[in-house]
């Protein structure tokens, strides 16, 4: 039983993403180092950077610090065949999903909603083989985009061995040459373009995440070819040089920035604003069937015009003031 | 007081008397982050709780929804990334890890990504690994809290989404994983199971009270082995639910209430 | 010509410090985990944690950030045969070649004092054969405690390659399973003890760097077996918790800390003094004598009790404060 | 005006012109970082100055005396460690470095490691490598600042420490350094020299006024190659000289004044 998996040196499943470091280095040979206005709005930022059949990562948790503004316009604009990295991935990939816009993944966490349960339309688009998948676990994919940023091929790590998990992977094997043991190898993974939502950015594009966890994203925003950058706020290009050593994304990574507040919504956003529960009931309740989601979608996502359209239509200013007290811990009495 | 309490309630109590204090305890999402929280809030002031999006010893004003989320960092000793906390396992400085899945098998194989059919059109997707695969290679022991049913506890997972012993003795080490790590502990709603060291086969070490030995391997789908000595599991007590019911979980997120 | 160098497929020289994982990863398992107060004496600190025989590395930039009290213990209590990391190395592996403490260094960086020039001692101490030598680059060095750090035994790397500073490294080569291509392996760097200076701890070793640069701080306090940290100042313990993405180092990794004001002089700790240029200047006239460099140790480290007597004798709070500030540029008119 | 002028202003000064704006380059200590803020205070304002400790784009109050200390990452726009600046260069983002040493030969192989002997027991032992052979081996283009002279251009170097073109066309590749990297300007106190595309040999491009390409090869160990359009450096002038005395080093820690 199992013996297949235990002596396996390579996955059978497909590397979507190229991770030959010398094309990488090609391509950020010639970015743009200028401190230059990066400030667009989300409909050029996804248009212009965003192309049919490119391969997206996104940063945050799936429901945490995610880029939601920027997920609606992709959706929005039909993008068609992307490649994702499902990596820690909830709202974001289920959006994309469900929408039609992804042909490919790399699985490492899809389809759940934590504590919440599952999505159903997510489940169904992933369970279709309309989505070609590769499967991973959270840590390689991490370390994949650790390997991308560090400018390499490859890294060694020590997981996933013996399972399916491997089998279902694109990894291979590698022996260490100081001590002969036997390591998996991941590729390095540089995505065509990362979104990544902020706390606070310049308009060059360095970028503040000033509260908690960061994820995979500072990895992730080097590791990208394109980085489009939403951020709560546009801040004084001093206000980034006061405090240099918070600067997790710096400008020249970025190609793009857009200033969104409450652009993580329905997601919790450390230090603004708490998850919207009554949204994720109402969506995951929603897609229950395909009717709902379609459902669900143009009321959200197709016939508003834009972010600022859906934030009046899930509660406004008001609805983003309860989530902050939530966050804050303001109305909570048992902090 | 002999407490009432639900299936969960007694999954989180149990899973939480588990857990040592000064430990360091890799928390996934729901019964595991009940059980640590429940853990720190009684017998385990200090233990140090890790998130797999980067935070570390949060003094949590209230339930995470996620395991990346605000309430994981509110206070914690260190809000890091996800490679900075994955590395301290795979250094080594990670003890336990709590974890759940759809399929388990009698070598404590986890199955969280695909019931039937063919991998790229299965039956049933489930979300995939997640940090389950990293944290059962690297952390030292790997603990599981599950509700226990034949459909659950199969003699064979449809995919080895995180591994337990593979195959017995030594398969880790075969196929490459750290040395020394491996699953411990799986607790179910009608008992606590081990592994035979010989074997790394489950074993039924801890009957919940009320419990048969016969009942367990009933709603088991492989054959299970007994511990020699066979132990009564002590029951929730009234403080345990107390603080899980008023501190813990209070929205009854995780136990339902 | 050089045709030797450019098909080598490992370096020549030894390995000071075992790269197996699963020997380190032991270690870690028995590291203790509990939050208990490691405040103690710089004497005790280095009394108990170090070893003769040790391989110790060394935090900040050589002359930034460095922990001279504990360099100076280390040299005072006589310590010999250590192994060290010369890694970005100035001040810290002049004291410990200077005075014998050494008889092994893998290095990157030694002997130099940047712009300053040289120090005689320390190219005399390490032109001798007294002190077994293996040559790396910095970015090797940095890379191989990031190795440590995430429980590995090696890392690719592009660099080196090449030249004899491969040649004289332990380094070897490992392909890319991927692409083929050819890499520079460096092994995992774990030192059995590091030392590190920083701005603020906690009483259980939580420190968080809050001003300048990490040099590869970060990973050397995840890579070292033991750490000792010496701080400007003991925080509460609160105050880590109120900004946990200011933590550089968790408690977790730490084995002893010790409170020394001023404890990077005559380096620069940023935001707190500048460099001591008149000390600088003293000693690197000094040591160009073996006498005079016997003269300047007897009278700066042997012959003084403790940190304390040190600092009077540079002139006490009165220099600091000039050195203060000229770091924070309260008297320079040119800003 | 014809500015007076010694022979390390002059080097700062042309060493200064090669840099363009917006372009990212990594520092290091001495000539090269006056020879950059020299440059961001004349005609790069907007030059990316990368410092190997971690710090990125200061607005430095004064001439650092480290490419680690506080003043490198003064106002920077972020201040990371000397891993992430690594890993930059070895992605590719970085355009340009700026190194010395005291011997280099004609492929622009570099020694900073030691002077003659065995190499655990050298006649001269130097520093090392510091960053430069990561600089030289991942940064797009090598520049070399040093005074010129038959000891330090030498037809074959004691130890390389840092890679040139190694021993011609295609060695950097075939020992498995990053393609289209290498050296690309050595500036003297006597000309700029670069380098032959097809046989990587150092060749005189720009002389220094009042300097013969017979003097120049006089002061060199080997053979120089000349390039066809043979130019002449237009000198300092009494703008950089300024900036240079009065901003970038009044206290003379580099031009020695």
């Amino acid at each position: 039983m199992y013996d297949d998996l235990i002596g396996l040196d390579a996955g059978t499943e497909e590397l979507f993403t190229d991770p030959d470091p010398d094309k990488a280095r090609e391509f950020f040979h010639h970015k743009n180092r200028g401190l230059v206005n990066k400030v667009t709005t989300i409909e050029q930022a996804v248009s212009v950077h965003i192309k049919d059949g490119d391969y997206i990562a996104v940063g945050g948790f799936g429901h945490v610090r995610i880029p939601t503004a920027l997920l609606y316009e992709i959706v929005r604009q039909k993008k068609r065949n992307l490649g994702m990295a499902g990596h820690t991935s909830i709202y974001d990939s289920d959006l994309l999903a469900t929408a039609g816009c992804i042909d490919r993944c790399d699985i490492s966490y899809v389809i759940g909603y934590e504590i919440r349960g599952l999505s159903a339309s997510a489940r169904r688009a992933f369970q279709s083989k309309e989505i070609r998948k590769t499967d991973w676990s959270n840590g390689a994919l991490a370390w994949r985009f650790a390997a991308a940023a560090a400018g390499l091929s490859f890294v060694p790590s020590r997981h996933m061995l013996g399972t399916d998990t491997f089998k279902r992977s694109a990894a291979k094997t590698v022996t260490c040459p100081f001590t002969g043991k036997k390591f998996a190898a991941l590729p390095a993974l540089y995505p065509d373009v990362a979104i990544i939502h902020v706390h606070n950015a310049d308009t060059f594009g360095n970028c503040q995440i000033t509260e908690g966890i960061l994820v995979s994203d500072a990895y992730l925003a080097r590791a990208g070819k394109k980085v489009i950058v939403s951020c709560e706020r546009l801040v004084p290009h001093e206000e980034i040089r006061a405090n240099p050593q918070a600067t997790t994304i710096p400008y020249w990574c970025v190609d793009a920035v857009v200033e969104v507040p409450y652009g993580s919504h329905p997601g919790n956003m450390p230090g603004e604003y708490w998850f919207d529960e009554d949204y994720f009931k109402m969506y995951l309740d929603a897609v229950k069937t395909e009717e709902g989601a379609q459902k669900v979608f143009n009321d959200y996502i197709y016939n508003v015009k834009g972010f600022g359209e859906y934030l009046e239509k899930i509660g406004g200013v008001k609805k983003m003031r309860d989530l902050r007290a939530i966050e804050k811990l303001i109305y909570m009495n048992k902090c | 007081m002999c407490a009432d309490y639900n299936p969960l309630e007694l999954l989180v109590c149990i899973g939480s008397r588990i857990i040592e204090d000064n430990s360091t305890v890799f928390v996934g999402t729901g019964v595991p982050m009940a059980a640590t929280m429940l853990a720190q809030k009684s017998h385990c002031p200090n233990v140090i709780a890790i998130f797999e999006a980067g935070a570390v010893a949060p003094q949590m004003p209230g339930m995470p929804i996620s395991v990346g989320d605000s309430r994981t960092s509110y206070k914690a000793l260190i809000a890091s990334s996800m490679n900075d906390v994955m590395e301290a396992c795979q250094r080594g400085m990670v003890d336990y890890t709590f974890l759940g899945g759809a399929q388990i098998d009698m070598y404590g194989n986890l199955n969280s990504t695909m019931l039937g059919g063919e991998y790229q059109e299965p039956k049933v997707r489930l979300p995939g690994s997640g940090g389950a695969n990293d944290l059962a290679s690297l952390c030292w022991k790997t603990n599981v809290i599950t509700p226990m049913d034949k459909r659950r506890f199969v003699e064979k997972v449809d995919f080895i989404t995180t591994p337990g012993y593979l195959n017995g003795k030594g398969a880790r080490e075969a196929a490459g994983l750290p040395p020394g790590t491996g699953p411990y502990k799986v607790i179910t709603n009608l008992c606590i199971l081990g592994y035979d060291d010989e074997t790394c086969r489950m074993r039924v070490e801890s009957l919940h009270p009320g419990v048969t030995f016969e009942q367990v391997q009933e709603n088991c789908g492989f054959e299970l082995l007994k511990a020699d000595n066979l132990e009564i599991t002590p029951p929730p007590t009234g403080e345990e639910l107390r603080i899980l019911r008023e501190e813990v979980d209070p929205e009854g997120y995780i136990i339902g209430r």
